[in-house]
């Protein structure tokens, strides 16, 4: 089974701007994504947990399959569009099978 | 003064307020009852399609008059310029820098619904006439705060070194409008309330048993929901500090006196009236917390939800009503 | 002509059409209004179990005759013929490959429970009378059309260069049977069918407050939903060409015409009669769509949901049901 | 004899055991049909509001006797001395090891309060007579089987090889008791009772449209997730051993023996022995479960869901609530 | 705190399927797994979303810790039972602590 | 675009000892931690599902991102605290741009 070398970047961030990662993601070409839910956490602007209706504390994780390439250009872009909100980004290495699959 | 005490206390034994109570105990002794999160959204979403439709209802029935409309424009420039007196407090007595003292203060400018709606089952309860076409003016109070809040942190905001003022990559005006008058529940205020007023009493009657019965229970639920947030909210982010305080209750008092004062001014019945300076007093924590943390995310998010949701709201559903329909009783036409 | 545009007016002007509307403007303008996953299934669960028991009921009190069992017949026939139909629409009117075509005809075959409701909700206020134990018939209606899709996939879908015609690995027909069969909503409006039918207007009385006093305002709840689904699907996968859209609305006229001379033939009266009508001209996204899913993977499920959930559920609820009604008016017995 | 039998076929019939036997078959079919997790927390929280407060209003206008009192005490007394009967028959009959029997039995000493819930509707249906007040001794009832588990598994608990005899990390005492009386559910109801209390009547009218009218169906939705439970439990984790199953039927009915000689002794009337007997019977599976996963993790948690809410519960709900019924009418005055 | 190196399968993929990829995980002796939801995404099949009541968009993510053996043998046999469904497979390197936790 | 190598700790568990956790995590000093939602799966203790009301099933999973020095110092930690409960423990490499982030 061959296998090819991919960039996993995962991003938890609020919900507020989600809409604004993913045009930072379609811009610049991948071939997709895949959004998670996240219930709770804690960082450098305090705890927060999902509760209830009040908003602001809303956050998701968004992760995206990448090549070493597109992943060096786009984390630079998603870092960008975060910057004065809170969330973190992680880029790891994972193997997939087809690699035309992404881009 | 006697009669306000006693108001007080009848209001501190309503199943509303009890269950309340029931949640901020419950939240504070960490307990863990839980609303699930869909649960409080669906509870929302009733309570604003039936406080819409209960009002679009009223004004097919009863039609406008010329005082009503007045009252509308009054209270959009109320949301437009509480903001001003908030910022004004929040800086001086709560010693909040001004972005985030611009934010808060927008919070102060709108209103809440919920505690409209409670104000509404509170004056049922005592007797006291109002129209339900009221709820149009909270829906007009919603935004004009936001415009409000914006300009002062815009104006007073100072950039850090280095920094544009508020945000390095500020939303599209376009985006931000949107996000606040597309905001979910001023959408579905709004929408049942127009749909109210198409049909009219009888397309009201047809859904009857879903929309308005069980409304005061629900209420109830709700509340025991908006206990257990406040509770857990001050349980996260502390008490804030006597200065924040002090002004958290200050501001809806100012509030509630500036709203007494127009709805004197313009002539309006107590029941009316009191459902006003509800509006004046009562603070946003759904519309104008999701706006703000998009157009000025450096502000504190955190402080604004906790004044208003666990300082204000809890002030205002357990002090403030009877103080307030005491008050449009005392001033106001009968 | 003029009592059809009369009462479809009538019917644009209802709560639920409203609400319908309400969640379709609301959805297409991005409105972040949104009824949580899980209250939509539970509003969903209502419905089923609330019409279910009350056709069981019905049944339980009026028992049956052969006219009811011949319709039964009838449905479960239309139910399998219609795709054949369909099929030939989408493929030539639609310019939909073979394989899609079938998926989408079986949706057309099957019925939507929720038109299904909406018609009964339009027949009381309209004041025409009808057999709850219709319901019977829609429940029977839901799976034939998957059988009659599967063949005209497996007898009309080439298979790809060097691979199997329809999937690699092929789902065992058991599994399935499975799928569609104990699919939650057919499954819980049998039982409830059934429990309706063992407790009869007795049991029924002790839940009624629940069961059935809410019902048509739950309604209203779902439609908004239902119109915020439909919008949003549209925004993500595009209006279809105007052929496809054309068999969109075709397909549910020739089910309704299809469905009007059986009644007809069969002497059914007019209320029951546009049920039946309704019935045919309905089109799945609850049951088929899984099927489909599963059974045809290659098929282009997007497309079969975007048509039956944004073209044909709108066009039935707000044009369809006053003119099914009075097309059973004009040639059924009263 | 014979009415007994004919209660049982009644009980059959009732939309409440149709409905848990709806999901019971829809589960064990591996039907897709579920009720989202949300939605089955908010049926839960709606039914203990309810019942507590209905209590609450029932305490508020009838006061307290003394008779009442003493069986508040013997409530807490049987709580505590069920585990240890039920602690004798896991182990020999069931052949459980010893941290898990005491584990299970702490669950049969404490109560179901949805078979209690299920009770009441038993009796209204019946017309049996019984005092609302009685939800009381249920909450009283929750907790003081958790200590005599505790106390057994210390007791005999024999420590693996080189390991601590409970848990190497065993949770401190207060987070113990915490975890167990401040549980949502022992919170609500208990709250909600007190706030019925303080209300009485007045204060239940203004809400009944919501809290109680809709209750039987209510519990009927609530009883299909039940069945569903029971069944997908059962299906996860197989039926138990023949010996373990036994148990799981033997300690209800010696539970209810007890509970029965109790009311007789005290001169309990039958409606309110009945409920008596019903709490004897029952077995914790929710705030049980959840202190023991949190004391005995060792213990084998799931064991004991299974025979609490796939074995205990549908016996109780479909046998044992006319058996309990047509003893107490036997043995106790009416 | 010795650790030991084993391979983290992810697999993103419709709800229907979901009962195929465990019997697959089962069948190849894989001593565990466990499914997280999943809220949204982009692929080459287009954007979905959760969207209430409609069937069909459901997906969930399985995540599978293994051997680097059992991953080699029990990938390919994922990726089949995947084929002609909409979804992905990745593969990474994770550490545990107890090796003989899995298999 | 400078990445710095950290740690990603990841933990499945039961809610019921959540908190336990989350103390050890601060006692130790991480910067933050994420908890995610989970909805089903299989190990030793059998396989479980979220359904509905009843407890003790209810599991969710910690992503705790530290450096390589506190992660080694964290995991024992961790896996102490879950000793007799059901649950896994993983870790992996990530890349994340600030260093100063994560501690
Ligand atoms: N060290 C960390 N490990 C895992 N998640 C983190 C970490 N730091 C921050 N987060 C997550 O990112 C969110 C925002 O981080 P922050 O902007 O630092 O408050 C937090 O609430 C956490 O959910
Ligand atoms: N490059 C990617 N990165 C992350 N998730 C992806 C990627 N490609 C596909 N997915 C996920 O897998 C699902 C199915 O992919 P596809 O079969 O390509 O439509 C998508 O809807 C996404 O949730
Ligand atoms: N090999 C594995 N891969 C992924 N998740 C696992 C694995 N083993 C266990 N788990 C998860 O951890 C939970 C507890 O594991 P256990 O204590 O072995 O029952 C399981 O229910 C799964 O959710
Ligand atoms: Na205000
Ligand atoms: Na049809
Ligand atoms: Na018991």
């Amino acid at each position: 089974m061959q296998t090819h070398r991919k960039k996993r970047i995962e991003i938890i961030v609020e919900s507020a701007i989600e809409h604004r990662l993913v045009a930072a993601i379609e811009a610049e070409g991948a071939s997709g994504y895949t959004t998670h839910p996240v219930i709770g956490g804690k960082g450098h602007h305090g705890a927060w947990q999902e509760i209830g209706i009040t908003p602001g504390s809303g956050k998701l994780a968004i992760v995206v399959i990448a090549s070493p390439e597109l992943a060096e250009r786009l984390v630079p872009k998603l870092y960008a569009a975060m910057a004065d909100y809170s969330g973190v980004i992680l880029m790891s290495d994972v193997e997939v099978i087809r690699s035309a699959h992404f881009s | 003064m006697a009669s306000i005490a006693q108001a007080a206390a009848e209001n501190l034994l309503s199943p509303m307020v009890l269950f309340f109570a029931l949640g901020l105990a419950a939240g504070w002794a960490k307990s863990d009852l839980a609303i699930p999160e869909a649960i409080a959204k669906a509870l929302s979403i009733y309570l604003m399609m039936s406080i819409g439709m209960k009002g679009g209802i009223a004004l097919a029935e009863n039609g406008i008059d010329q005082r009503f409309l007045l009252l509308c424009l009054a209270g959009i420039l109320l949301s437009f310029l509480l903001p001003f007196l908030a910022y004004v407090l929040f800086r001086r007595l709560g010693g909040i820098e001004p972005v985030s003292a611009a934010a808060i203060a927008a919070h102060y400018g709108s209103i809440s619904i919920v505690t409209y709606i409670a104000a509404t089952a509170y004056l049922r309860e005592a007797g006291l006439a109002f129209s339900d076409q009221m709820v149009a003016i909270a829906a007009l109070m919603e935004t004009p705060a936001i415009m409000a809040g914006l300009f002062l942190a815009h104006r007073f905001g100072a950039p850090a070194a280095g920094t544009a003022a508020i945000s390095a990559n500020r939303p599209p005006l376009g985006r931000m409008a949107h996000e606040v008058f597309l905001n979910g529940s001023v959408t579905l205020l709004i929408g049942a309330f127009v749909i109210g007023w198409l049909t009219g009493g009888k397309g009201g009657e047809s859904v009857a048993a879903f929309m308005f019965d069980p409304f005061k229970g629900v209420l109830c639920l709700f509340l025991l929901d908006m206990g257990l947030l406040a509770a857990r909210r001050l349980a996260q982010s502390g008490l804030p500090r006597p200065g924040t305080l002090l002004a958290g209750i200050l501001v809806p008092l100012c509030g509630a006196g500036v709203a007494l004062l127009i709805a004197a001014l313009l002539g309006i019945p107590a029941g009316n009236g009191m459902l006003f300076v509800v509006l004046g007093a009562s603070a946003s924590y759904i519309a104008v917390p999701a706006a703000m943390r998009l157009a000025l995310p450096r502000a504190d998010g955190g402080l604004a939800i906790t004044l208003s949701l666990a300082v204000t709201f809890p002030f205002n559903i357990v002090l403030g009503l009877p103080l307030y329909a005491a008050m449009a009783q005392a001033l106001l036409q009968p």
